[in-house]
């Protein structure tokens, strides 16, 4: 059974999503069980495995239907990998049941197709990690870029337009990256990473090589969403349903930014990316503008989620300049973000579909009162936020403290003044937030009075739980003279208790990114690296 | 402008700031917890 | 003269990167969203057929092994340095390597044309298609909400609404 | 003396305490339940620091490592005697303003009073974090979460006035924070290799002097809490709080925080020799004394009285880092003693103005006159406050203004001798103009 665990990791999804197709047919709650249960398994396999590789120090190598490599299609969970498949499958999981509400009512009759796309999606990335072949990744990138879009094409009326051009310019950047291995094919005659790693430094001054690095990081580059390729991204994200954007969002971006972290360290290898082109300069100038251009985008943002797909554009700056500064203080940061970065983006989308849940609409304006409305919603809000801006000790200030550390060392002052400003930016837009949502008084988009009434209806049943109500009555009894009568409501339990455990996980990856770094990032990062 | 009637704060009031101005006086007579703290910080910094 | 060579010698490739501009072209440039989508489909075949194109050697057979015959094999021997001129080189050793791993010594790799981009480009084929069907499905879904399929009318739709 | 460092959960408890009685704070059904457990948590974070007293006077250290966050830096808590003399101010004061919340923010009928209790706890939490920070780092840590936990409370009207002084308020502190002490903190580290508080600073033998220099303003305007000019108008900014706020947090916590943070990072991580070396003091002296002149001069146009008390305080505040950059033995313990000092009288004045304001709605100064015989405790303690604050016999802050002119004289410049001689005697004139006004108005009437 362990020894079966890589193929546990992806395998499970990739039949989840099948089976999940068909139970819709039968029986209308049965796909999200079988979702839920099958990304489970999934989450539990990887912790596992991170587990194993953490404790024996040993990459593992799994060869699918036994063949050997080079010329089977091997999977290898190594640190770095191990690490991205945790949170692929956590965010996927925590997502899918904080989320099961909207489910239930924004994919009515369609939930076998939904949760079939889903985990297929999930199976996608699981599988990008784990795979240790060039060309099975392009095959796996494509399963989920394609279950992505249509999971984003599931969204608003606008969403088919805005995942139309997704899928256009996904589609270039995949196919760039096909014809980048196609190039490694020529010059090497082979697929497979590790194989390819012994022979590229044989190989460093050809010019096919060169030609294969610079096109597969330019398809990854557009697939990652960085300046001026960005376009398809604020309107895919914001477009789609926030039960897809809760998934796609955190993890679409960082597992593209990972893609290029393998290709990088463990395909062409440290000497030939950083040693031989050595492509720091460019690579930080383009990370630089495209953390100024997604920060200053944000701030002109009305709407939420769009406005946290600007940030995203910023935040894929981040990781991408931290890891050219080719230095390990960088490469940490940028790895180090990939984890980070996930979890506050999905603490920030399941803040958006509780918000949209609340106000009915996803514009910051609608927000006002919210403080009031919902202290335990608004308190795990504040806490993402803050680690979106960088205020220690929540995780998004310790990557920073890396990428700005590395930027240093790199002498790259021109990055660390980006990182710096970006996140005065980010404390601005999250401010003005708090502000709406403190100072504004609550007012609904429905006539005053019957707006409780509305938000249970529009959703069916609304699962009313003791502990909100107790602490509706204490509110109002304790401070019985605050303006008029608010009463308190907030989402409930199975909505906030998972929006509220990921936010507190950010503390904890806060607390303890020294472990994170020492005992995972450490090791996945080659020697050669200083 | 006042009448010349005393109404003073409310006493949780009026209480601790008599408390604080009362130490204020104090400290004056017996600084030394403070004082002690401070040179024997100074002494760390600036050796001697 | 000699860029002509240069250029006759590769053109393979000449005519999977003009194949692959004309796509991206389309993509970038055109309004409508079929042709967007023609544009897409061009741009993702002209990958497959360099990716095919890489697998082929002048005069090799299909990869069938040809048990008890070795006249292919000599008769082919002389198109040797075709290959090579198409850059393959190192790709027909590494065929021959995989084949000589499947325990068939006896045959010359030479004589056979490298089946892996082949197999590898339906894989490919199947990508594409799938991107094809999910793309004219939207395509149709926007048609649906906006009536039209111009992308300059659907925007206006878009800033009017 | 021995010079020992023991290692002890006590300054982690002590951070703590008021922290795990927030769950209490909110929960509770009454009042006076909620207030219970504000208290319950002050006694015995009083009762924590002061008992770390005896061991720190025999000079040990008491340390502890929470955890370790980044390679050969943890949350790492020291206790020493600067950072004691500091915790035990703020946490003996934070009981005195418990009760005056209580007696202020019940009188007025105030919204809210539990997340304001609960938040007061946080920044509690947060300012005793700071006094007992090892390293820059758990010091930042601290000092961002002060900032934030008070944003709450600075703006608890939650009106219009309230909005736009919190966004002063925290374009002022974060802005420094973020966009100066963080980088100027990373290069640190970069250079140095370690953000610990050392006796005589890390960067000597490091960093040369332009960098230094560059350092040491970052970190003098960055920790933007200390309101060295001009990163000073947050401060009267933030006056629109409920008094007991800018009571403690206003004349104690907040602004003290950035003193310290000041005084530490000056004498922890520059270091005393780096900033004689380089003369690096004398500038700061110079942005110190200007501080305190130009604030005491706007203080005397005032009218309203907690802005007066303000720009009071903001002039204060230089006397602290004027007596460090002095360099001198008097100097220092001077600068040292007046976080202490002048803390009991101001937070006196704040709660004078916030006992004027609850008993009769006035905030304006020329609309008191006469009130000294309406309140005659409560001016009283305004007059020991003010003389406190002024530095007359026999109140605390002459003890400490002495030290600070004796290390005038003792560093050899009689500029800054004048300097504080001259921002007293306008001191004086702001107070007791006052003073003398409110006792005698009514009578010639």
């Amino acid at each position: 059974m362990t020894s079966n665990l890589p193929a546990l990791v992806i395998i499970v999804p990739l039949l989840a999503s099948l089976v999940a197709a068909g139970a819709g047919w039968f029986n209308r709650k049965a796909p999200f069980y079988i979702a839920v249960i099958a990304l489970l398994i999934s989450f539990i396999s990887s912790v596992l495995l991170l587990a194993q590789v953490v404790a024996t120090g040993v990459a593992i190598e799994y060869q699918m239907a036994g063949w050997p490599a080079p010329v089977g299609i091997v999977y290898v969970i190594d640190h770095l990998s191990a690490m991205v498949l945790v949170v692929i499958t956590f965010v996927a999981f925590v997502n899918l049941i904080g989320n099961r509400q909207a489910v239930e009512t924004e994919f009515k009759n369609k939930e076998g197709a939904f949760n079939a796309l889903y985990v297929l999606f999930t199976a996608g990335l699981v599988g990008m990690t784990a795979t240790g072949d060039a060309f099975n990744l392009y095959v796996l990138l494509e399963i989920a870029s394609l279950s992505g879009y249509a999971l984003i094409g599931l969204g608003s009326s606008r969403a088919p337009l805005a995942t139309l051009n997704y899928l256009f310019l996904g589609t270039i950047g995949a196919t760039f990256y096909l014809l980048g291995v196609g190039y490694l094919y020529i010059a090497t005659g082979s697929l497979n990473m590790a194989d390819l790693a012994t022979i590229i430094p044989s190989m460093m001054n050809s010019s096919t090589i060169l030609f294969a690095f610079i096109i597969c990081l330019t398809g990854l580059l557009v697939k990652m969403a960085i300046f001026p390729v960005h376009g398809w991204l604020p309107g895919a994200y914001s477009e789609s349903s926030t039960v897809s954007a809760g998934l796609i969002a955190p993890l679409t971006t960082k597992v593209t930014i990972y893609i290029m972290v393998r290709i990088c360290l463990t395909l062409f290898t440290p000497e030939y990316t950083f040693g031989y082109i050595d492509p720091t300069d460019i690579m930080v100038a383009i990370a630089v503008a495209s953390i100024i251009f997604g920060s200053l985008s944000a701030l002109a943002q009305k709407d939420f989620k769009r406005m946290l797909s600007y940030i995203i554009i910023a935040e894929v700056g981040y990781m991408v300049g931290g890891f050219f500064l080719g230095n390990r203080m960088g490469v940490s940061g940028a790895i180090l973000h990939i984890v980070n970065d996930a979890a506050m983006t999905l603490a920030l989308f399941m803040a958006a579909g509780i918000f949209i849940w609340k106000t009915g609409d996803e514009k910051q304006s609608s927000l006002k009162g919210l403080y009031a409305k919902m202290p335990f919603t608004m308190a795990g809000f504040t806490l993402a936020a803050l680690s979106v801006v960088g205020v220690p000790p929540t995780c998004g200030f310790f990557s920073k403290w890396y990428l700005i550390s590395g930027g240093i060392a790199a002498g790259q002052y021109l990055f660390v003044g980006a990182l710096i400003f970006s996140s005065l930016i980010n404390a601005v837009l999250f401010f003005r937030i708090f502000e709406i949502a403190l100072f504004e008084p609550f007012k609904s988009h429905h006539h005053a009075g019957d707006e409780e009434d509305k938000v249970e209806s529009h959703h069916g049943e609304t699962i009313v739980d003791p502990g909100v109500i107790e602490s509706a009555q204490q509110y109002s009894g304790s401070d019985s003279h605050d303006h008029g009568a608010i009463v308190i409501k907030e989402p409930p339990l199975p909505m906030l208790v998972p929006f509220l455990g990921v936010c507190v996980l950010l503390l904890i990856l806060g607390l303890y990114s020294g472990s994170i770094v020492n005992n995972i990032i450490h090791f996945a990062i080659p020697a050669g690296i200083i | 402008m006042f009448e010349n009637k005393i109404d003073e704060a409310p006493l949780w009031c009026v209480v601790p700031l008599v408390i604080t101005a009362s130490i204020s006086v104090l400290l004056f007579f017996y600084p030394q917890p403070f004082l002690k703290l401070a040179s024997l910080a100074v002494q760390t910094i600036m050796g001697g | 003269m000699e860029l002509f060579s240069f250029i006759v010698a590769k053109a393979d490739y000449w005519a999977y990167v003009i194949l692959m501009m004309v796509g991206l072209y389309a993509l970038i440039a055109k309004n409508n969203l079929v042709k967007k989508i023609v544009g897409m489909t061009i741009f993702q075949t002209a990958i497959i057929l360099f990716y095919v194109s890489i697998g082929y050697k002048k005069g090799a057979t299909i990869p069938i092994l040809h048990h008890g015959s070795d006249h292919g094999g000599e008769a082919l021997a002389a198109h040797g340095a075709h290959a090579a001129a198409h850059g393959t080189q190192e790709v027909a050793e590494q065929a021959a390597h995989a084949v000589a791993h499947a325990g068939e010594a006896a045959v010359k790799a030479m004589d056979y044309i490298n089946p892996l981009p082949h197999v590898l480009m339906l894989t490919a084929i199947v990508v594409g298609v799938a991107t094809l069907g999910v793309a004219l499905a939207l395509a149709m879904k926007v048609y649906k909400e906006y009536g039209t399929l111009e992308e300059d009318e659907i925007n206006q739709q878009l800033r009017n609404g | 003396m021995s010079m020992e460092t023991i290692l002890s959960v006590k300054p982690l408890f002590a951070v703590l305490v008021s922290l795990v009685a927030i769950p209490g704070i909110v929960s509770s059904r009454s009042q006076n339940i909620r207030e219970a457990w504000t208290f319950g948590a002050a006694a015995i974070k009083l009762l924590l620091v002061l008992s770390m007293l005896p061991l720190v006077l025999d000079g040990n250290v008491l340390t502890f490592t929470l955890v370790q966050v980044l390679p050969d830096i943890g949350i790492t808590f020291k206790v020493d005697a600067f950072g004691l003399l500091f915790a035990i101010v703020a946490s003996s004061l934070w009981i005195v303003t418990s009760i005056y919340s209580i007696g202020y923010m019940r009188s007025l009928n105030e919204h809210s009073q539990t997340r304001y209790f609960s938040f007061f706890a946080v920044a509690i939490s947060a300012t005793i974090g700071v006094a007992f920070s090892a390293n820059l780092l758990t010091l930042y840590l601290f000092y961002e979460m002060l900032s934030l936990a008070t944003f709450p409370l600075v703006t608890h009207h939650q009106d219009k006035e309230a909005r736009s002084s919190g966004r002063k308020y925290l374009f002022y502190i974060l802005g420094g924070s973020i966009g100066l002490v963080l980088p100027a903190m990373m290069i640190t580290y970069h250079f140095t290799g370690t953000l610990d508080f050392a006796a005589q600073g890390v960067m000597a033998g490091h960093i040369n002097s332009g960098l230094a220099l560059l350092l040491t303003v970052m970190f003098l305007f960055g920790f933007a809490k200390v309101g060295i000019m001009p990163m000073h108008s947050w401060l009267p900014a933030a006056m629109v709080a409920p008094t007991p706020v800018s009571a403690l947090l206003h004349a104690v916590a907040v602004v003290k925080v950035g003193a310290f943070s000041v005084v530490r990072v000056f004498t922890g991580i520059v270091g005393t020799t780096l900033l004689s070396d380089f003369g690096i003091n004398g500038i700061v002296c110079v942005l110190a004394s200007i501080t305190i002149v130009v604030a005491s001069l706007i203080a005397l146009s005032q009218d309203e009285l907690k802005r007066r008390l303000a720009f009071s305080t903001i002039g204060q505040l230089s006397y602290i880092v004027l007596g460090i950059a002095l360099l001198t033995k008097s100097g220092m313990t001077g600068g040292m003693l007046h976080i202490a000092m002048h803390a009991f009288g101001k937070i006196t004045l704040f709660f004078c103005a916030g006992a004027i304001f609850c008993a009769t709605g006035i905030k304006y100064i020329s609309k008191m006159k006469g009130i000294g015989r309406r309140m005659p405790i409560t001016m009283t303690a305004f007059l020991i406050g003010s003389l406190s604050v002024v530095g007359f016999p026999p109140c605390g802050g002459f003890i400490s203004k002495w030290y600070l002119v004796l290390g005038t004289v003792e560093s050899g410049n009689i500029a800054f001798l004048f300097v504080l001689l001259g921002s007293s005697f306008l001191n004086a004139a702001y107070f007791f103009r006052f003073s003398t006004m409110l006792f005698s108005a009514a009578k010639r009437r």
